[in-house]
Formats: structure tokens, C-alpha cells, sequence
């Protein structure tokens, strides 16, 4: 089975990257890190980059399921 | 219990007054309210600040608020919060953020208000970039902590 | 700076907004803004409350609150002060006290605030009687440090 | 040379006496301490209470001068 994927960026990382948003394709489960690499191929995640999925905040090594919303951004600034 | 993102001016005393009217009308549990406004300066690190763009992140936002306002609710004795938060672009003087907590004592009202804001500032999906006077743009890259002002 | 002793009711959010239309007009430099405000309660250790009435020491009141406010210009980087005490007789949800604390940055708002608010009910020659429902009348004996109710 | 001192009482101690206001005179320097024995002859002063000297807080060894407003009163409670 096909797990479908989409990936969000905000504020300077989107900047960076020139996109907001990928919708990836993966054959088996994954994880936070794996995600990045496969949508940005080449390019390391930057420093102090956080990553949520369905909109909690999460580790780079949390697995991802079929369907889930990734996130990565920058550190807030909000308030 | 409110959480209010905002894409255009607001103000913070009348979306109290209208809250409080609403919601808390003949509370005479209320002994302190406890008030955060946060304006945006037109002077940061340094430099004269013109505007400002708040980016967010849509439903993330709203689930942080919710989740920060349910840790302070089992920290301390809290009758009522409301929560505006600006997005957009915005003009020095404008307020960018509100929070409000109602209880019966001050103890809970300051320290839960401290709590909400703090928390905010480190993990709600909100994102400033300053426009300078001279017309550069740049993504502020880090809140700073907010307590190291103390004179002595 | 102003200190205000209001015989009357007041409303604490056209206080703030008076003060703030005649004296920090288009101030760019206020990014916090601290407010606090004092209610009176209808219930307070196990009684029902429904009247007080707040007895004060002229002149010594506005001393002993304008030491406190150069206190806290001594430690924290404060733009601007306003506090209202209401004296004479009170109903419950009548506000008591108004502490607005106006800064470039949010720590010095709150560190401020709590400290003016703190100060004033342990220094400031308030006294409060209260009138219960059974028409009792008694002294509040003494304030509570008012940090006593954190949950865990 | 006569000093004269006023003294007032604020409060729940100020019932307690059934009086807001003392003026007396003294012929020497004279303590917190001891215009309260002078105007309050027999009766202890109340535990807790806090003294003033011109609005200014004061401990009870305090001497004043001639034209000093004294005051006695108990534990605040405002705000």
C-alpha cells in the first residue's frame, strides 16, 4: 500500500526552500528525518529546524504514518 | 475559555470588556484579572522597524494555544483565559498579542499569565518578519527569553 | 507616572485608556504592557461577602506608593506607571485596585507589575472591613502573600 | 521648650481605642514607644502594629521631634 504524505514549511524555511508544501509518496512507514530527506533531497535540514506531525511537536526520528501532516520551521516568534 | 487569531487591528480593551460582558458577567468569584498586551515597537536589535508580517501556522496554532491554556488551567486556580493573537501585517503600536486570566487570587492570575505567555513565545507557530525603514527585510530568528533586563 | 485614590467606582479599562490617549500616544517604544486588577469577591473565607469598605491614611497612601513605584524604576526598565485604589464603600465585583506597568520588554512588565502589586498589599495603609450577609462586619485581618494555590 | 506631637490610630485599632486622633505635648525627646504608653496609659500596644513617623514606616524606638505626626495602625490589607 501506498502511504501518502504532506509536508509543510513555514516562514524563512519555506523562503529557503522556495516551496510550501510537497506531497510525498512512500512504500513503507518512515520517519520525521526520513521525510526531509526524500522531499529535499541533498540539502540538510538546517540547524534548529522543528518538525510536528499533526500539528504536535515531535522528534526527527518519529515515525510517520499514512495520511499525516509533517511540518518543519523554524524556531517561533510569536507574542 | 477563547482563542482568537486575528488578521486585522484589534483592541485589547474592548475584546476584554466584550469577553468579560459575555462570559463573566456578576462573577463574583473574580478577585484578579491579570492583563498581557504585547505592541510592536518600532525599533528592534538596533534598527528603526516600519511594519511587521506575522506568519502562522493554521490549526497548529489554535491546538498549541488550547494545549498551553489546558497546562496552565492544571498549574494553578483559573476561572477564565482569552487569547487574541494578531497575524498579518502590522504597524508599530499595534497590538500583536493578548492574554488575559481571571481568578480568584492574584498569586494564580500572575503566575498562569507569565506561564501562558512564556509558552506561547516558545512554542506557538507564529513567525515575525520586520520591515526596517530601510526597506530590508528580515525574519527575526529567535525570541529571547524576556527576563534579563533586571537592573541589578 | 500616576497614582490615582478613587472614592468612587471606576473602570479600570477606561483608566488605562485615558492615561494612555494623554501620556504614551504613539510611543514606539512600548512593546509590554502589564495590567493588573483587583475585584472585589462575594465570598471570602467561607462567607458570603456583600459589602466592604476601604479605610486609608491620606497622603501616607500616596508616599508609601510612589516609594514603591522608584523601587521598581530601580530594577526594571519601565516606561510608565499608572495605579488606582479605590477607598469608601464597595459591592462585590467593583474593582479595587489597578496596577498598569508599560515596557519595551515583557519581563520587566511582569517582574514589575507583581512587584508594585505584592508591595502594595504589604505596605500601602489600606484596611479592609468587610460586611457579610448575616450583616456581620469584620477587619480583614491581614493579606495573604497571595502564592499559595499552585495546584502541584 | 514644649513639643507637641500628633498622634493617629487607623483602623480596627482606631475602634479599639474609640479615638482617630491624640495631640500631645511632651518636654523632652520622646520615642514611638513611649507616646504610645503616654496616650494610651495602662494598655499594651497591640501585637503587630505598625508605626509611622511623617508617613514613613518606623520601628517603635524611633524618637520624634516637635510638629511629628505619629501613627499607629494595624497590618495592612489594600489591593
Amino acid at each position: 500500500m501506498l502511504m501518502s504524505i504532506k509536508v509543510r514549511y513555514f516562514a524563512s524555511l519555506k523562503e529557503s526552500i522556495g516551496r510550501q508544501e510537497d506531497i510525498l509518496d512512500f512504500k513503507e512507514l518512515s520517519t520525521v528525518n526520513e521525510i526531509w530527506r526524500q522531499a529535499n533531497p541533498g540539502k540538510p535540514l538546517p540547524a534548529n529546524t522543528l518538525a510536528a506531525v499533526n500539528m504536535d511537536y515531535v522528534e526527527l526520528d518519529s515515525s510517520v504514518k499514512d495520511g499525516d501532516e509533517v511540518a518543519f520551521f523554524p524556531p517561533v516568534t510569536g507574542g | 475559555m477563547a482563542i482568537r487569531i486575528c488578521a486585522g487591528v484589534f483592541d485589547p480593551y474592548q475584546e476584554i470588556q466584550a469577553y468579560q460582558s459575555t462570559n463573566l458577567e456578576n462573577s463574583g468569584a473574580i478577585g484578579a484579572t491579570s492583563i498581557f498586551i504585547g505592541t510592536m515597537r518600532d525599533f528592534n536589535e538596533g534598527d528603526a522597524v516600519k511594519g511587521m508580517t506575522l506568519e502562522h501556522y493554521p490549526g497548529m496554532t489554535e491546538k498549541q494555544l488550547e494545549k498551553i491554556v489546558t497546562e496552565a488551567r492544571q498549574q494553578w486556580h483559573i476561572i477564565d483565559t482569552l487569547i487574541v493573537h494578531r497575524v498579518g501585517k502590522i504597524l508599530p503600536a499595534e497590538s500583536i498579542v493578548l492574554v488575559a486570566v481571571w481568578t480568584s487570587h492574584r498569586g494564580d492570575a500572575f503566575d498562569a499569565s507569565r506561564y501562558i505567555m512564556d509558552a506561547l513565545k516558545s512554542k506557538v507557530p507564529f513567525w515575525k518578519k520586520e520591515l526596517l525603514i530601510t526597506e530590508d527585510e528580515r525574519w527575526i530568528v529567535e525570541n529571547t527569553d524576556g527576563y534579563k533586563c533586571k537592573r541589578n
